[in-house]
């Protein structure tokens, strides 16, 4: 520990103030792209359209996401509390309720590709990817800091008393979540209700 | 000089907080309130709400969105400059997206 | 408007001699306010009153409005640049430090009133040069109030074409129109449908007659235009296009309107077939086969007065002799130019056949074959 | 230059700690160092720049030349636009900020140093990134804006331009987060918002402008990228995509992108011109709030880049409007500046002449700038050189004049030697000759109805144009002699230089405060800020009459409670885990450009590899959060 400890101007810590900073950018990586599909929509080039959503699927796996949420909050409920062997199962009920929603996607993807919904097809369909793929991809990076945070508290690495590092990785996967919250409404709902 | 002063930041934060994270019977409480939303939602689906139907899923999500930004994200307990950046970057996003797709629906109108 | 074209007897369509470049318009009389204050800009306007492609030397009211607007905020402009940099060069000047002097100033740190003074006065300023520009703007782009003349712009790598809707016209870089009349261009850039030019933006320019609007493909954009004085003005794509960009040249031949009923008539004609026997025929023949070369009626159309008159892949060449230039309107209509064109397009005009099917192809024609093609693409007139 | 201490970084066996030497630069993590590479690598574009400027120029010299083909010259514009913009402006503030920023809020590095170095790396690769394409079947000829759908069409090769810029992206939203944490949050005690130098004010705000523009850019290049290269439709009239869209997604970044480039050479003239006139920043809090306004309002005016598109005269008319009244923060930042030099001592060496001809010539590009926003003639303005005489002026003879400004203000900080002043005039005004000389005639040509991005100069403009392009041409020459001047004194004076003392320009900021060249830990002790400019106010008590009056060396220095043996301070180790892993972005990148599912597969993993390589590479003392409990945590 260095001799000149002065705290941090607003006594916040960085790591976690950098986060939050890097979250607001987000908001406008994600809107343009809903952006896109929104101006899309209708432009379907004699494909496939929002008919093909199969919105009680799609139900199942928001659920599954939103639930991750709460497990993730437990997880670092758990960190804060020095349990960390309720920590590492709560992360690991995080990432796995992750990936049984990445499979979800990857299973719905298939099913409309199948189905003529093909990334070249139509503005419409080359939007929807995007906008749910790189969703898909902030999750699949989620699963992976979450299995990197499981395996390096389990060895040691990381320490009861540095709940910092499961907090900024939950910021993020909230962030995740809440983004899903507004995909879902917007890309399988709203539009499913002008059909 | 980027790890030195983190200690004591922690220290403070914990202090600011502490005693107010919700304890995990509370963060169920709220996850259950969002499960019962998320029904409410993809009833949509099934029932025809009319014309209630879009400005409903918008409340909705919108109820969504600050219950887990707020408890979830602890926006609720701590500094309001998280929150300020949250909103800030939200913000941004609907006014430029927003006036973006207006010009288009402008123009396809002329 | 109506035109009586089948009157015309004789399809030779006789040239409008052009009225030379540099020809100072009339200007035309009861423009908007503001030009008094002018008098800086309006001299280094007129110095600058020289070129065929200059915004400063409107032929027409689309041109000349937006000129008197910015005459009067080029003044603004003026004023402000004199202050400001007066203002640096006299602080630079009064407030240098002297050899030897090592006294210290008075720290200032501000003065509010002076901040609200260079808010308040900038602001105003702007919202005088904000109302005239709002205005104008909706003014410029309406429909014209009188009967105006319709003509349909489509944008290709790298020429423009037009179609007068009214008469069933292609032409092609040379746009005829009548003097004293709005036209109303409808613009779009052409679709893969029709040629392997993926459609790509253009933006049609003739600074004398009107400022440039792009096009672009899938949307349909207007530009107002009118010619108060016979002539030929010259312009260029002005959005950037690919290779040939610079290359892609836009026409505009502004002519009496009996001149420009003349010139509908004889557009209106279908070409003449040449007679049997002679070179043109032969060149006839070879524009619609080359055997296993691709024939130059598979892109483009000599429209003989049977079947539908449409749009092909390149030039629409019935009247091709009625125009002045050709290529991207970058080459003279000689028969020199043509030959050499028929050789190797590619050395004259950059192109993208070989990689893209861009523009048009090396088609290996021997001597003879470009006699004959040059013979007959001559007399179509 | 700096040097490192390694005395405490010895412990560590994975990192490197070696002192100096190739390696100590690969893996360094301190602010100063990696602002020196940011700082070079820039000059060796701005070199390559600055010769597909001389091409074009060339070519242009006269109407109907054909010394380079269309295709070359297509690809000179597109690069030239690509390097300036991305390669050069942007990172040269990078530079600035970098070596600056800790020093002048009393910190000992940025919040993140390693993120740092990643930030730079990612920078470096995506310039040789985007340069390999040169050998690689030619490089990007679509024009810097890439506007779909010719961007995505295979020849333009585009997909470089798409894939490097979105690389280049990654550096400036990484360093944006870095910026931004480092100064809400590493401040030296004291130092409030309202007594940070102005320099650190248009640091946060272009962080800011960055951290919300860059996310809009990445989309759109996405986009593009995957229309290019896997035939996605976003921009695809064929299908019904809209190309507008593309011209607003880039927009919405392109413009904030614009201030991006100005609020740091705005920053630099605002610490330059109170040191040599010997007043404080005229107007503060207005200079502060103005950059901030210019900032904000600069998300709002986008679509002021598309006045010729295919919009309709409603958005137009706003935007128009929209775009006039940025000009009012700009006229109070121009009036402050002149104000802080009234009633001055005004001393004129280099940097303060630099920053003189900064206010003068941005002006310049300021008025021109508004005469854009009368839409109906920026109609016969656009996309000609009209428009090209502007954003040189205001990024030319703005950005560019302010930062080298900042280089010759700042060097003897570097290196503890001053630039010559006889060399640094003579590069002063055969700058302002030559600069003037090439960009002002094209106001001339561009309203004479040359238009922008045609390899030709065609003689039907007339000899009037001609000649305003022979002037341009002309004054390239003497920018070139120019920049050889520049660049010799830089290398020289390294050597040779006067020596300068740690406060050779009787400076008002704290960074002037400390060692010169700075310790590696910047500061023995931090200090502790009682007011804005405080080591002026260190130096100089106030009379009555608000003249300043020195006051007795070393009456008001903070106690050194080391008595100088500053061995222990802790500062971020060493590490080559953000080299590494950013090398990773090359196979990636070119995986992406030429659809080769492998290489992206070899870039993804490299990359997962190397943030884990990161994450668990041993820290010289503890871990980076509650050290004092390394050693009672054992589960």
């Amino acid at each position: 520990m260095t001799a000149v400890a002065h705290s941090t101007t607003m006594g916040l810590d960085n790591r976690k103030l950098g986060m939050w900073v890097f979250l607001a950018s987000e908001f406008l990586f994600f809107g343009a792209f809903m952006s896109a599909y929104l101006l899309y929509i209708d432009t379907t080039n004699r494909g496939p359209g929002i008919e093909i959503f199969d919105i009680p699927f799609t139900s199942v796996s928001s659920f599954v996401l939103l639930m991750s949420s709460l497990t993730m909050v437990l997880a670092h409920n758990s960190h804060l509390r020095g349990d960390m062997r309720r920590m590492r199962l709560w992360v690991l009920a995080t990432a796995g309720q992750g990936m049984v929603f990445l499979g979800g996607q990857v299973y719905e993807f298939t099913v409309f590709f199948r189905e003529g919904l093909d990334l070249t097809q139509s503005p419409f369909a080359s939007s929807f990817y995007f906008l749910a793929g790189f969703h898909g991809a902030h999750v699949a990076i989620g699963v992976l800091l979450l299995l990197g945070l499981y395996s390096l508290s389990l060895t040691g690495k990381i320490k009861p008393g540095q709940d910092v590092k499961t907090e900024i990785i939950g910021l993020y996967w909230h962030f995740v979540d809440i983004i899903w919250v507004i995909l879902f409404t917007v890309v399988y709902l709203i539009p499913e209700l002008r059909v | 000089m980027s790890t030195s002063g983190t200690q004591a930041a922690d220290a403070v934060e914990h202090e600011a907080h502490g005693g107010h994270h919700p304890t995990p019977t509370e963060y169920v409480r709220i996850a259950l309130i969002l499960a019962v939303l998320t029904a409410l939602e993809v009833s949509t689906y099934y029932f025809d709400f009319g014309r209630a139907g879009i400005p409903l899923l918008i409340i909705l999500m919108v109820i969504k969105f600050i219950m887990v930004a707020g408890s979830f994200m602890h926006l609720r307990y701590d500094t309001k400059l998280f929150g300020r950046f949250m909103y800030t970057g939200l913000g941004f996003a609907i006014v430029l997206y927003t006036a973006t797709l207006l010009i288009f629906v402008v123009d396809a109108n002329q | 408007m109506n035109l009586g074209s089948d009157s015309q007897a004789d399809a030779r369509h006789s040239r409008q001699p052009a009225p030379r470049p540099g020809r100072r318009p009339g200007r035309r009389p009861g423009r908007r306010p503001g030009r008094i204050a002018l008098l800086l800009g309006v001299a280094l306007v007129l110095a600058a009153c020289s070129g065929e492609q200059n915004a400063l030397d409107p032929a027409g009211p689309y041109a000349q409005r937006p000129h008197d607007l910015i005459l009067y905020v080029f003044g603004i402009g003026a004023l402000v640049f004199v202050l400001v940099q007066g203002l640096i060069l006299y602080t630079s000047f009064r407030y240098r430090r002297r050899e030897g002097d090592d006294s210290m100033p008075e720290q200032v740190h501000g003065n509010t009133k002076l901040e609200i003074v260079w808010t308040l006065i900038p602001a105003i300023i702007l919202a005088a040069i904000a109302v005239p520009t709002v205005q104008m703007i909706f003014e410029q782009m309406d429909e014209p109030e009188v009967d105006f003349l319709t003509v349909e712009v489509i944008g290709h790598r790298w020429w423009f074409e037009y179609y007068y809707p009214d008469y069933d016209i292609y032409t092609a870089n040379e746009m005829a129109i009548p003097v004293g009349m709005p036209v109303r261009l409808e613009m779009t850039a052409t679709d893969l449908a029709r040629s392997p030019d993926l459609g790509v933006i253009h933006s049609f320019w003739i600074p004398r007659l009107a400022g440039k609007q792009d096009l672009v493909p899938g949307h349909t954009t207007y530009l107002n235009l009118q010619a108060d004085i016979p002539g030929r003005f010259i312009g260029q794509c002005a959005e950037y296009c690919g290779l040939s960009h610079a290359n892609m040249r836009a026409r505009v031949e502004a002519m009496d309107m009996a001149d420009f009923e003349t010139w509908v008539a004889a557009q209106r004609t279908p070409a003449t077939v040449p007679a049997d026997g002679t070179l043109e025929a032969r060149g006839r023949e070879l524009f619609g086969d080359l055997g296993a070369r691709q024939a130059c009626a598979s892109c483009h159309q000599v429209w003989e007065g049977n079947g539908l008159r449409g749009p092909g892949q390149g030039p629409d060449l019935t009247h091709l002799m009625s125009r002045i230039e050709f290529a991207g309107a970058i080459h003279d209509m000689t028969p020199e130019n043509l030959r050499a064109w028929l050789k190797d397009p590619n050395s004259m005009k950059p192109m993208q056949y070989e990689v893209n099917g861009i523009g048009m192809p090396n088609l290996n024609l021997d001597d003879d074959e470009l006699d004959a093609l040059t013979a007959y693409l001559l007399s179509l007139r | 230059m700096a040097t490192m201490t390694a005395a405490e970084t010895g412990q560590s066996r994975l990192r490197p700690s070696k002192p100096t030497g190739f390696l100590s630069w690969v893996a360094t993590t301190d602010h100063k160092r990696i602002g020196i590479l940011y700082f070079w690598t820039v000059l060796v574009f701005f070199f390559i720049g600055g010769v597909e400027s001389s091409l074009m120029r060339a070519q242009l010299a006269q109407a109907e030349l054909s010394l380079i083909t269309p295709e070359i010259y297509n690809q000179m514009f597109t690069m030239h636009g690509i390097t300036m913009v991305f390669l050069v402006v942007m990172p040269f503030a990078a530079a600035f900020f970098n070596y600056l920023l800790p020093l002048m809020i009393g910190a000992r590095d940025v919040a993140f140093p390693r993120l740092n170095a990643f930030s730079y790396w990612f920078y470096l690769f995506g310039g040789i990134f985007l340069y390999s394409s040169f050998f690689l079947g030619g490089a990007p000829n679509g024009s810097w804006v890439g506007y779909a759908p010719l961007s995505s069409d295979a020849v333009s090769n585009m997909a470089f331009y798409a894939v490097g810029l979105q690389i280049l992206g990654v550096s400036s939203l990484a360093s944006a987060v870095n910026f931004i944490v480092t100064i809400l949050n590493m401040r030296a005690p004291g130092m409030t918002f309202m007594r940070m130098p102005m320099m650190v004010w248009m640091a946060l705000t272009t962080s800011f402008l960055l951290l919300f523009a860059v996310p809009i850019i990445a989309v759109a290049l996405f986009m593009l990228q995957f229309d290019a290269v896997f035939d996605a439709q976003f921009f695809q009239p064929a299908s019904g995509g809209d190309p507008i869209l593309y011209q607003h997604l880039f927009w919405l970044f392109g413009h904030p992108e614009v201030y991006i480039m100005i609020l740091p050479a705005m920053g630099i003239v605002s610490e330059v011109m109170p040191t040599f006139s010997r007043k404080p920043l005229f107007g503060y809090a207005a200079m502060a709030f103005a950059g901030a306004a210019i900032g904000f309002i600069g998300f709002g005016v986008w679509a002021h880049h598309m006045f010729t598109s295919a919009i309709g005269p409603v958005p137009r008319a706003a935007f128009a409007v929209a775009t006039m009244f940025i000009a009012v923060p700009t006229g109070i930042k121009i009036f402050n500046w002149v104000f802080t030099m009234w009633g001055g001592r005004i001393r004129f060496t280099t940097a303060m002449l630099f920053s003189v001809g900064f206010v003068s010539m941005f002006t310049i590009g300021g008025l021109s700038g508004v005469v854009h926003s009368i839409v109906p003639h920026n109609a016969q303005q656009h996309d000609t050189y009209f428009v090209v005489a502007h954003f040189h002026y205001v990024l030319f003879g703005g950005a560019l004049f302010g930062l080298i400004s900042g280089v010759y203000y700042w060097y003897p900080k570097v290196t503890g030697r001053l630039m010559s002043e006889k060399l640094g005039k003579f590069h002063f005004w055969t700058w302002l000759l030559g600069f003037n000389l090439t960009f002002g005639p094209m106001h001339m040509s561009g309203l004479l109805g040359q238009p922008r991005r045609t390899s030709v100069l065609p003689g039907e403009l007339g000899t009037t144009v001609e000649t305003y392009n022979l002037l341009s041409s002309l004054g390239v020459i003497v920018l070139a002699v120019s920049a050889s001047v520049f660049l010799y004194n830089l290398l020289r004076s390294m050597k040779h230089g006067e020596a300068s003392g740690d406060d050779p320009w009787d400076a008002r900021t704290i960074e002037w405060m400390t060692a010169t060249p700075p310790k590696v830990h910047n500061f023995d002790v931090i200090p502790v800020i009682t007011a804005r400019d405080e080591f002026w106010h260190r130096k100089y008590a106030e009379s009555d009459q608000h003249i300043p009056v020195a006051v007795p060396v070393g009456a008001s220095v903070d106690h050194d409670e080391h008595d100088g043996d500053v061995g222990h301070i802790h500062m971020p180790d060493p590490s080559l885990w953000p080299a590494i892993h950013t090398l990773g972005v090359m196979p990636l990148g070119y995986g992406l450009v030429y659809a080769n599912w492998l290489l992206i597969g070899i870039g993804l993993v490299w990359m997962v590899a190397g943030v884990f390589g990161w994450i668990i590479e041993p820290l010289a003392e503890g871990d980076d959060d509650e050290p004092a409990l390394v050693g009672a945590a054992t589960h």
